[in-house]
């Protein structure tokens, strides 16, 4: 029984539509550049893609205010877009240099952004988790009525952490929101095969966190669903968790054959491309047109070349400052 | 498990030597000291709370923080279900949220679970995020065997996680340092573990009235002397100080070192003292191979080489996992004999 | 909904009857005179009695034959004694004197038997199941028809392995008998304060692992509870789970001023002691007379004092012989 | 985590010396090596199967095992969730239970998820069991840095595990090895980690149509020299070759020590190399503070200390998280530079 969307509590007419595609748009468009960027070597290291999942970290950051806090993953771009950190410091990140968001220290997998209470970027599966948990604690303690939101895929779900981290927020009460990404698929393991009992909400009862599955193709439904499970976290009934079913169209990362899956399913899932099905349904419902669409592509290609040129232009950090930042420099407040 | 309050009192080594005699000092156990030091922590501070299990309502597996839940309540004594990783990893978070959390393990060998969230995140991520979360985050564990608890009980590894850049590592050996060690440490912006050896919770000693804050970067001079070093820390310092006491009966006049701090190292002191000495024992608990008293060894190699009338020896553990019959326990660890007579023939004054 | 013992799978007659008995009072009465041989010093490290859950250990032990295996905690001097490790063994361990069934090396915590597939005496909550997860396994991968039996206090639960071995073990259908001792106190922490959902067998269900509940005092249910369940697992259905509802009289080591709980709360489970039920109920049935107890005690008292007398004329092993073991002697077969 | 299949064409240097030139000897990859020695095991001895992430229908995370799960099938071929602990404990339990498990974790980062199981059962279980029960499981895993993969996914770990007394380590840095360990690992009755360089695996030599099973026991002269020894294992190993190729260029001959296994250590070997040639630097990929260098550099101060003509030196990973930038990750790393200068320093031919 997947979660229907309620309009109620959605922001009103279409400019806050064309917000959402704007941001599922911008996000495609950057990881796309990001790939062909990757083959021309100018970013190395590991790249994980979002394309196919747009829908959900654009969906659930439409819940979010400033002050709340986003944990997730080494897949984690789209997050960081949807969350407000500049195309061109993640951009510069990934080429390596010192105007990156992590400096150029992180790489793709770890981006962070203190301004925006955007804590990483953890490469680790199941490691963002407990940091969640004690960001949403700290919360709890100050009596600031904060969200803590901790994306996750669904392979994370075997590993003993996020037991521990689902009992931890439910016994404690903790303002904290799971959103396990389910794509079907950890690297190459399908959930069937890593999970005993694949329904994965179920998990989440055996803790009593309230726990719906979401349309994760759909950006409404995400949406939707996560600005009523945050209002029920911030409200102080503790956790809760989304299950988005989602699908990721592309590689696990730049090294992958896909022996694990057919092309064939994947060819059904794209037929849900999240932006398509979106962009279908605004100009039946006559909100957008084509050139309402030409001018989001239009300014997101700009951003994104522009994106690039900062990171071209971007100087390396000497590499004297190697050993800093393994200790604080600042002197403690 | 059970609580080590009310365990063998345990015979205090030359204590004298390690204790400062200012006016007005009470006597107190190195217990009472750490629990006054999280107490005032507590009060100083709204952003320090105590997490780990059994903490509260058991009043601690050492009895460390027995009375604190009535004082300060469960919010801010926290009882946490047994899941190390997490709730380390909530400290590690909380920490990045503003909180200055201390989080207790009760032993270090529990920590192994939660090692990923050590290593990985809490001395990871000021680097990965390119200097932008720092995590003023404290984390106690007791280390050390003594009490027949045998191999999953009774490991000394905090020789081991110095080798982890990005966090401190403490092991305080005096009640001094048991007292004002844990407020440096909540001072620190960075992840602090202390390490408290679990054969010293009963030993006294006296602690001065005004007694403070203590800095966590030095080595210590616990006892002066000219003909060679004796370098440890924690637990076994006060088997040192006795074998330095018997060194002394028989003319020999050892300098004990208390490193206090196994990272960052304080390689001056060591070098200093060797460079006088021209001889050094180092002594540790940890096993023999890649322990703290060989990064040690090495750091005398490469900095007073030329200083060095005899080469370097080290006293460690047996490399077996800790046996529970007493008889094997006292054998597989340093003991004081083996100090005396190491000394004895590094310096030439054998038989 | 409490299982409910049905007498058919149980081998008739008194005879059975007598020897459950026996086996309880066998570990009792070990138990209070380790107890006082801790007072003495003649037991030394930690010592965590069994006292008020024999019915478990004895229950489940009479589903398993001599080629399952048996993996168990450090409370678990009456799982060695139900599985038939033979007392002077046990009290030579805790003497710390080479004819222990561990050689002196072990202790209280760390009692092992090869030859009764008695895999310890684990220290580290949570830290056998693992390891039963491989023995079941090896059965598995062997085409043997084993049962691994894996006891663990309800504490474990919490801790993430816990959660990873249902999943691992329910997804690749071992041969595995969970056995979780719910005496609802993990050292001073109460079941309600460490589990956000204290019904533990929906834990097991969320993994699709069939769970129950079983009275964890009457040793009948214990043991129809787990031949049953045996059963399943042994017909390679895949694992179950049995939450064995119990209490421990005692403190849970030797150090512990019980500030946790009140002594009314003891004193009530105490009216449900698990050997005077199972007496009561024998007596009712005139399965047994005084005549049976005086012997059984009679005779449980002579082991006692055999064990204690065997393990004070043991032998140290010397202490040269401190670092066998750390590697085997023995060439590989 | 990405498959490393395919990645960047590593420079293999100094190969000539590290390669057996016997007859009929084929060109393979330090991977087709592995998997070869997988296969083969799997083929010898029913009682073996492999086991971890993605080892089955994705190939192995560095394209190991690829082509293995067609061959074996699911139950010898056994993709696990994402769950290091149960898995890692589940190979010590199935080795108890008379199997003969290879269990692969993805990265050395990874592993400190299982740090429990290997350390407090694995290592320990033989002997608090007094002999009984004896663990007889392999668990190989990646380590190094080299790739950009950041702080973590790059850190090397296995001299840390050489600490770890109940299990060996191993570090294989030739094809030979690479084809040959798993096989004696396999014989051995205890627990045995190999830690296989990310960056070795297209590494490309010869490997003797005979090739069969090589001692883990002893360290080798993988280059032998009189003017100085140059101590290395694994992925460093190919920088240090270059080195002293480099070095020999300068009229200075180089004796280059593979460590090879890291626990135990060959202490001989060691010893007899810089008793020849009274200098040595160790040179290896973790961080410096408690490095495996500095065990080995405190044994030579221990065996060879008046055969040394100038103090023992080490070159490893500067005490920084890996970087991602690759410029701070070659800063970050010991480099054939490096190497050469300090060997010119240490022999007195600098500038
Ligand atoms: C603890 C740990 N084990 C293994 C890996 C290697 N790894 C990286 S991503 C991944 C799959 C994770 O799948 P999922 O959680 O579903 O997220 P997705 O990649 O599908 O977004 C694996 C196995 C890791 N990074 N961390
Ligand atoms: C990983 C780990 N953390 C903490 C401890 C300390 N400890 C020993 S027993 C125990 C309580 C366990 O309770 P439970 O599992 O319910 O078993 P019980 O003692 O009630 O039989 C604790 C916290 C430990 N041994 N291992
Ligand atoms: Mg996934
Ligand atoms: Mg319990």
């Amino acid at each position: 029984m997947v979660h229907q969307p309620q309009p109620d509590l959605h922001p009103a007419g279409g400019e806050h539509a064309l917000k959402v595609l704007r941001q599922m748009i911008r996000i495609r468009r950057f990881e796309e550049k990001c790939a062909e960027l990757y083959s021309a070597s100018k970013i190395r290291g590991f790249l994980h893609l979002y394309i196919g999942e747009e829908a959900v970290a654009v969906g659930a950051m439409q819940a979010l205010g400033p002050d709340d806090a986003v944990v997730a993953t080494y897949r984690e771009h789209g997050h960081a877009l949807a969350r407000g950190v500049s195309a061109n410091s993640i951009m510069a990140e990934m080429y390596g240099k010192q105007e990156g968001c992590s400096r150029g220290r992180g790489g793709s997998m770890h981006l962070f952004d203190a301004a925006h209470r955007f804590y990483g970027g953890n490469a680790i599966v199941g490691g963002g988790l407990p940091i969640a948990v004690g960001l949403a604690l700290a919360d709890k303690l100050s009596g600031r009525a904060r969200v803590t939101a901790c994306f996750f895929g669904e392979g994370a779900i075997a590993e003993g952490e996020f037991h521990e981290c689902m009992n931890l927020s439910a016994l404690w009460k903790l303002p904290l929101l799971f959103c396990c990404e389910n794509n079907l698929y950890a690297m190459g393991t399908a959930l069937k095969r890593s999970e005993s009992e694949p329904d994965l909400c179920l998990k989440a009862t055996s803790y009593e966190v309230p726990a719906w599955p979401v349309d994760g193709m759909d950006v409404v439904a995400c949406e939707d669903a996560a600005r009523r499970a945050a209002l029920a976290v911030r409200g102080g009934e503790g956790p809760c968790f989304l299950e988005f079913r989602t699908y990721r169209f592309r590689a696990h990362s730049m090294f992958d054959p896909q022996l694990y899956r057919d092309k064939q399913e994947v060819e059904e899932w794209k037929r849900r491309d999240p932006i398509d099905l979106f962009c279908q349904r605004l100009k039946t419902q006559g909100v957008i047109g084509d050139a309402d669409l030409k001018a989001i592509e239009d300014d997101t290609a700009a951003e994104v070349a522009k994106a690039i040129e900062f990171s071209e232009g971007g100087t390396w950090e000497p590499a004297q400052e190697l050993t800093r930042f393994v200790y604080s420099e600042r002197a403690r407040s | 498990m059970g609580a080590g309050a009310g365990a063998d009192k345990v015979r205090v080594l030359g204590k004298g030597a390690l204790v400062n005699t200012a006016a007005r000092a009470a006597r107190i156990t190195y217990r009472e000291a750490m629990r006054q030091a999280i107490r005032e922590a507590l009060q100083r501070d709204p952003r320090v709370f105590l997490m780990g299990e059994d903490v509260g309502k058991y009043g601690g597996c050492f009895a460390v923080s027995k009375g604190l839940l009535d004082e300060f309540g469960p919010e801010r004594i926290r009882d946490t279900p047994l899941s190390e990783s997490a709730f380390v990893g909530a400290g590690i978070g909380a920490a990045m949220g503003g909180m200055r959390p201390i989080v207790e393990i009760m032993t270090v060998n529990f920590s192994l679970l939660a090692l990923d969230q050590i290593l990985n995140n809490a001395a990871t991520i000021l680097h990965m995020s390119g200097g932008q979360f720092n995590i003023p985050l404290v984390i106690r564990m007791t280390t050390g065997a003594g009490r027949q608890l045998a191999a999953q009980h009774s490991h000394s590894l905090e020789g081991w996680y110095a080798h982890i850049p990005g966090i401190k590592v403490l092991t305080p050996a005096t009640i001094e340092d048991a007292r004002g060690m844990l407020w440096t440490a909540l001072e620190d912006p960075d992840p602090v573990l202390i390490f408290e050896h679990q054969t010293l919770y009963n030993m006294e000693g006296e602690l001065p009235a005004d007694a403070g804050p203590v800095d966590i970067e030095r080595a210590r001079v616990r006892r002066p002397g000219t003909d060679i070093s004796l370098i440890s820390y924690g637990g076994s310092l006060h088997k040192v100080m006795e074998a330095a006491t018997q060194l002394a009966a028989a003319g020999i006049n050892a300098e004990v070192i208390d490193l206090r701090v196994l990272r960052p190292l304080d390689t001056a002191t060591i070098i200093d003292s060797v460079t006088r000495t021209h001889r050094a024992i180092i002594i540790d608990e940890g096993w023999r191979s890649g322990s703290i008293s060989a990064e040690v060894s090495a750091r005398i190699m490469e900095g007073a080489f030329y200083e060095l009338d005899v080469p370097v020896a080290r006293i460690c553990s047996a490399e077996v996992p800790m046996p529970y019959a007493k008889h094997l326990e006292d054998a597989a660890l340093p003991q004081v004999s083996a100090i005396v007579e190491a000394a004895r023939s590094l310096t030439g004054s054998n038989g």
